[in-house]
């Protein structure tokens, strides 16, 4: 097992074996098997070496201590919540680690009985009846919502009206999914962070697909008048879709009771800081439930007449229904989907409510204790907030940014002279240290 | 084995009403499970002892690579720093990005290609970035081509990323042989084709001999050659996809290197592309310059397809488990795929209408597929993907992986020839040895119930 | 279900011939297992689906406080740097030092000692360093005490540690009422009496009510009082061994402070005492002056009972576990932990002979207490603890611990119920569920066959 | 879960769910339920504060970080060997972590047969007929080896000779095995780091109940005159107790080929550097069998006839046999044996003897790198070395030892002018930086 350059650990055949496998086959040798002519054969080198486990670990240590030690204050989407320990040890079982997609259910029911529960939780969080087992990000969800739109019956128009204040990735993302649509995408203003609503009613109109809406807002804002817009997109037969996350969502105004016709985000739980990995939440009205991409899991009966899960509905995928599916997903996120699960259910309604509070109240102080510093105004807007908020600057945004990383501390520089600041309760230790570090810097 | 659902524990509804908003602003309450920790330890063990995973017992699904996902990986991408926020500042973690810039050249070199995006969460999101990718090309060349071509036998992702992308899609039959028709793929092209879509060794396991003249086909007639990375793990060492003709491709890295599937994700699927494709990859993509590692747009950019940075932990994992091998582990990784593909075939009394095969065949039942693999279940193995693809009468579609040892072949065998030789009712009331009897899954459709708060029972 | 064993799969022969020793410091070959690590993942995955732990469900173990082992200590016992070298010198371990010091400060609130010593490796390595401790103690001070007096009802440990440290063991029946007898142990002391050990809550879950009585008795006559901590998880807060009058004491913290038991250690046996018999402690104590922490040898140490710092990750866990529960959540613990056991005991329909009991009890099975343990494994939890103590005629001795729900607390007893109702047949052909059936002990240890290279079937 | 202070978070009681139960029990509250008197009653404070899961850990983290960074080339008996991932991953599912001791067999075949496995390997290494589950330490297997020999009918005496040279732990945990019996015990000469064989003759005599020796020694000397240890003993009817290691077991000759009565040791397999957390060998002949302290795992038949595995001759164990038990030993280290298999099956023979030879190679290679400094001379013993070595320095040892510690190195200093180094795979990187340290301190 200890050593490398022989072949590949992780195949278990020695000489004996092979040779005798051969013989089974009635082969001279291993490359007899390979039916590839000559002229295209590679008989170069990827010039690999290779190393053994511990050599490998030691290696990866040493390139991610490159990496300077900073406290991250930062968010815009991809946010740090502390995963409880129980999380990694359940969700690390090889039985859920190592499983495939459920295709034979009968010995899949645990790993289909969480994605249930999972469904269920977010069909409670968001008020709509329908969630599935998850996308790829909050990103990727808003693109399938507007393929959902433009292809739902009960929808006419193209026009895909979106905020002007956006995370970039999501806007790039939306656009790369309606390349293939003659859909455009259109920014509605903002004023002081939350949608400009007057702004937003002239700009609808019934060549609209869908109005896209955050809460909270990309720059941590709590939106104010979201059964506003909803009513609009109705007025409108537009697709109202609401980008929120799995914390804010327990806290925040139900979706449903908004207007909401998809739910879009990411989770936010069931990992930290993961260097993007995520989890795209997808929840809707029944009425799409056949136009809803990824999949689906739903209850049935066993031949016992026992409650058994399976999943279903299976025929708007793509790998039964091609290029008529929903999508073209296939492998999604459904292990971050069950520690996501985990995860809500180990905070319980209590737990994860008084989550979402305290990034109300974390960012608040942390905006109060800053907005006492000379140089800088916070929040820059007069919103409530939920985890983040921009920090208006005398001095350049940028070099700020620079000089707080010196100090050792990452945020983010949205604009000349922007700040934004992200706290949850990981980094909400270090709130006095990064105000003393703003003070020297401002 | 029952194991009810968290909402019939313990459940509890919380009053929104003292929080630090502004009443209009809340919701009212939110209810949700409630259980202790250590219920949902139990909940969740047994849970996963409903679930047959890798460390279960062979797991043969063709086309999809069950292989043994080496538990270091996941040790590195737990270790302190390995996940980091996505909006770091590049100067401030030179590290990852070295990481990032070093997995991008080993799979370049594996694919023989000239650069690699990282962003691709997924394969079928890899075929969706390289099919952008293709387009933005042929936009910027001023070619106007709608139509992609893909072989009946390709994975289903194919046919919905082309879709996707806004291409009519131009299926392909397949030759007597069970690859592509050449002469049919020489009718198929056609100033609108922008490329065509294949997999090598295709699905039924066989190498495309006609790679070059397919390649020639394609190329002459403007079109690119997309190759579907999902059988990469048969040909590693032996011949490369840049080496074949192809422009673009998508690697799967839980099929070809053994990250683990996590019972549907998350995947990652790295795209490689030739020079001339380079400047259209998404943004931003890891450079390397005197030493230091910067984030940069390829000038041409289709944009971006994930919200971050891709599944960044799933990549390191990719990055460990190269690494470990090296040259010789992965050139003897699909040396013994191949091995226990060929060895398993010659063990099993079913029909094998195409040959030679490589890492995987496709059996014919000779009955219903869907009661052999059930009827397998009941012998303690995972059965084979079944009735796909179509080209093959009730297919059983095998892929061992180089991981399993002749024993766990032997076994393998077995459970196939039994469930050839058992009777029709033993296979129709199959599986009678597993956590749930046979279900229902045209019934769960017909009446979809899709969460708990959909139950009425 | 049946698992090969590891050298029936792959074993392999390496002969020493190369090394880089003369041949004759060298053996000739080693033979071991030599299976590929997929194939160890499977052996051992299926190793564990064959055995029963507290997160498989009920575990009322009496006397063994089989609760949940918190997931986030074996994270805590994982960090980089917990565990280093123990040569490694003080000064350049001081966070380390740090955290055992505090380990020992919380452990003598919690007794009401005055010092702890966190050396011992295990409870039975506690009682022994204990009953050394008090040993020195008496040899320093010119007595010449041979004798140990220990409950009949007591840990068998007991009984070997004071045999161990060389005294002579009087064993104390028993009074009416499952309690010490004070007037025979009034007649068991004299000048030979170096201490009582004893357990309290005792083993039959009840509170020695007279302890103070008893504690004059023994210290009257020159003795010293030591107090078993196997059930001190009963009395969290409520009242502690210091106050009750012992002058030395083991924690047993895969007992009350939840570390996992691993099918049998590690565990860790930390010691604490009086004033009067700190001098006698092991070597080294950790002390803290001005901020530094300092490894001392105590004035009059008994030397060291393991050759190196202890159990120390498992110390690890028990710190983090007590830090996580605080005044509020030991105090909880024994609460719900003496609730839960009444509870139990209210719903099971077996006579329960004594009480009133706290955090376990004993009930009485009134046919054979194998047996229906046995049977208790058919409808799938774990039995209490069986035949012990021997007061109770077919003992069933029962802790649920604060883990369990009301509803686990119900399973329990409806096995045990069912259990009392099943006929005899049924019960001594049990268990017939589980992965053996009877196992024919006697058989077993007629025949002792110890390893592989024992078997010859 | 996520809150703090409000009684065990491992407790899962609601208010309602107690009122409950205290109901059906009958009692109006818990408290109701402590039959404890007043005057012994409690009614202070612990004074520790509950702290959440995050808090802790991060607590414990910033403890560790006060600890220095440094690289120990430390040894003397606790051993830094690297441990697979499949170690951790496998031994850490919570059906063997969180087991019982296995007293009901049928729900603990795993277990059982995970340490039967363990206790066959052991026989292999050593060459003896039987093996125990595992004792705490080699110290306290060292003990259990002397009460073994003073107990057992066919030795008479009641000297125990052990080496001059030996792990202070290792002589104070025999001195206290030893406080209840009437046994001496005594010291023989060494020679140049091995046993003197000459000067052990002569203090043997009949009244000897035990002699022991090491293989490698304390210092890492590689002992050469085993089998003649053996034969005096045997002589002299006293039992011969050879202490070593897992690893060193590997390439050393075969305890059973020199005579050797019992084998007893640290492991050295399964956990790395763990603050002095082992595991302890005891391996010994058939003849001593009723006389073994610990579990043994033997096999037997269940009721269907099948193979089974179970905890046998409990009759020598002290929840039987009280104080006529072998030994006080009940909780001993059973999960550590469990990770020492699994490390051992994983480096399988051929890996376990390379790691030993690299054992040989790399201290011999130190030790040669070293002896080019002026002012040390290494090894400073005439012998072959196993791990580790003794260093002669002209300046004081503990000086530079603590020199060393400020150029991030830890060593031994174990004389005046003596220093001991061990090197194992996973400080061998370091070779030549502990090289250069030494050149600046000698």
């Amino acid at each position: 097992m200890s050593d490398t350059g022989r072949g590949s650990p992780f195949a278990p055949h020695t000489d004996a074996e092979t040779a005798a496998m051969l013989d089974a086959i009635g082969v001279e040798s291993q490359e007899a098997l390979f039916d590839i002519p000559e002229d295209v054969r590679f008989d170069g080198e990827f010039g690999i070496a290779p190393r053994s486990e511990r050599e490998i670990r030691h290696e990866i240590q040493l390139h991610l201590d490159r990496d300077d030690d900073l406290t991250a204050f930062l968010g815009r989407g991809h946010y740090d919540h502390y995963v409880p320990s129980m999380v990694d040890h359940l969700a690390d079982r090889s039985e859920f680690l190592s499983s495939y997609t459920q295709y034979q259910p009968e010995v899949a029911q645990g790993f289909l009985q969480a994605l249930f529960e999972y469904q269920s939780m977010l069909v409670e969080l968001t008020g709509l009846e329908i969630a599935n087992c998850s996308m790829y990000d909050g990103a990727s969800a808003l693109g399938e919502a507007a393929t959902l739109a433009l292809r739902a019956r009960s929808i006419d128009g193209t026009r895909v009206l979106i905020p002007e204040l956006l995370a970039d990735g999501r806007r790039a993302v939306l656009e790369n999914y309606l390349a293939g649509t003659d859909a455009t995408i259109e920014r509605y203003p903002m004023a002081d962070g939350n949608a400009d609503r007057d702004a937003l009613a002239d700009a609808l109109d019934d060549d609209c697909a869908m109005v896209y809406a955050e809460n909270p807002t990309v720059r941590g804002t709590i939106e104010e008048g979201l059964s506003e817009i909803g009513e609009l997109a109705d007025e409108h037969g537009a697709l109202f879709c609401l980008g929120t996350d799995g914390v804010a969502l327990s806290l925040l105004e139900k979706p449903a009771s908004v207007g909401a016709d998809v739910v879009v985000g990411d989770a936010a739980l069931g990992l930290g800081a993961s260097g993007g990995l995520g989890l795209g939440l997808f929840a809707t009205h029944e009425d799409f439930l056949r136009q809803v991409p990824g999949r689906l899991v739903g209850v049935g009966e066993d031949s016992d007449e026992n409650r058994a899960y399976t999943l279903t509905l299976q025929t708007r995928e793509q790998h039964i229904r091609r290029e008529r599916a929903t999508s073209n997903i296939c492998t999604n996120q459904a292990w971050v989907a069950l520690r996501a699960a985990m995860h809500a259910a180990w905070l319980g309604a209590d737990g994860l409510v008084g989550l979402a509070e305290d990034c109300v109240t974390n960012a608040r102080d942390l905006a109060d204790r800053l907005d006492d510093i000379d140089g800088v105004e916070a929040p820059a807007h007069d919103r409530h907030h939920f985890r983040e908020f921009t920090v208006r600057t005398d001095r350049s945004a940028a070099d700020m940014r620079e000089e707080l990383e010196d100090e050792g501390f990452a945020v983010h520089a949205i604009d000349d002279q922007l700040l934004q600041i992200c706290v949850t309760e990981t980094n909400a230790g270090q709130i006095e240290d990064l105000a003393a570090a703003v003070e020297v810097v401002a | 084995s029952y194991e009810p659902l968290l909402a019939e524990k313990r459940s509890t509804e919380v009053t929104v009403d003292e929080s630090p908003l502004p009443d209009d602003l809340t919701r009212e309450s939110v209810e949700l499970p409630d259980p202790s920790e250590p219920e949902l330890a139990r909940h969740y063990t047994r849970l996963s002892q409903m679930n047959y995973g890798v460390e279960s017992g062979p797991f043969p699904l063709g086309s999809c690579t069950m292989k043994y996902n080496p538990k270091f990986t996941e040790d590195v991408a737990a270790l302190p720093g390995a996940g980091t926020h996505p909006a770091r500042s590049a100067a401030s973690t030179q590290g990852t990005l070295e990481l990032r810039h070093h997995l991008q050249t080993y799979l370049a070199r594996i694919g023989g290609m000239h650069s690699v995006t990282l962003q691709p969460p997924a394969g079928a999101a890899g075929e969706f970035t390289g099919i952008l990718v293709a387009k933005a090309y042929h936009e910027e060349h001023g070619n106007d081509r709608n139509e992609i071509i893909v072989p009946e036998s390709a994975h289903g992702t194919n046919f919905a990323s082309a879709a996707l992308a806004g291409y009519e899609v131009v299926s392909l039959p397949s030759a007597e042989d069970g690859r592509v028709d050449v002469d049919a793929l020489e009718a198929a092209v056609s100033d609108d084709t922008a490329a065509l879509m294949l997999t090598n060794p295709n699905t039924l396991g066989l190498f495309e001999r006609d790679i070059e003249e397919i390649a020639e086909i394609v190329h002459g007639a403007g079109g690119l050659l997309y190759y579907d990375g999902a059988n990469l793990n048969a040909l590693l060492g032996r011949v490369r996809p840049g080496d074949m003709g192809f422009d673009v491709m998508h690697y799967n890295v839980h099929k070809t290197f053994a990250t683990p599937h996590g019972g549907g994700g998350p995947g990652a699927g790295p795209v490689g592309v030739v020079e001339e494709l380079a400047p259209y990859l998404p943004s931003p993509q890891i450079e390397e310059r005197d030493g230091e590692y910067e984030r940069v747009e390829p000038e041409h950019t289709i944009g971006k397809v994930h919200g971050f940075a891709g599944n960044w932990l799933v990549l390191l994992k990719t990055y460990a488990y190269i690494a470990r091998l090296g040259d010789s582990g992965l050139t003897d990784t699909s040396a013994k795929a191949v091995l226990n593909a060929n060895y398993l075939a010659s063990q099993i009394e079913y029909e094998i209408p195409f040959s030679p095969f490589h890492h995987e065949f496709v059996a014919s039942a000779d009955r219903d597929a869907a009661d052999v693999a059930k009827r397998m279940l009941d012998y303690g193995v995972h059965p084979p993907t079944t009735k796909w693809p179509e080209i093959v009468d009730e297919a059983l579609m095998t892929e061992p992986t180089e991981a399993e040892t002749q024993a766990a072949l032997d076994q393998l065998a077995r459970a196939f020839n039994h469930a050839a030789d058992d009777g029709d009712e033993a296979l129709e009331t199959a599986p009678e040895r597993t956590a749930a009897g046979r279900i229902d899954q045209a019934d769960a459709a017909r009446n979809p119930r899709l969460s708990w708060q959909a139950l009425d029972d």
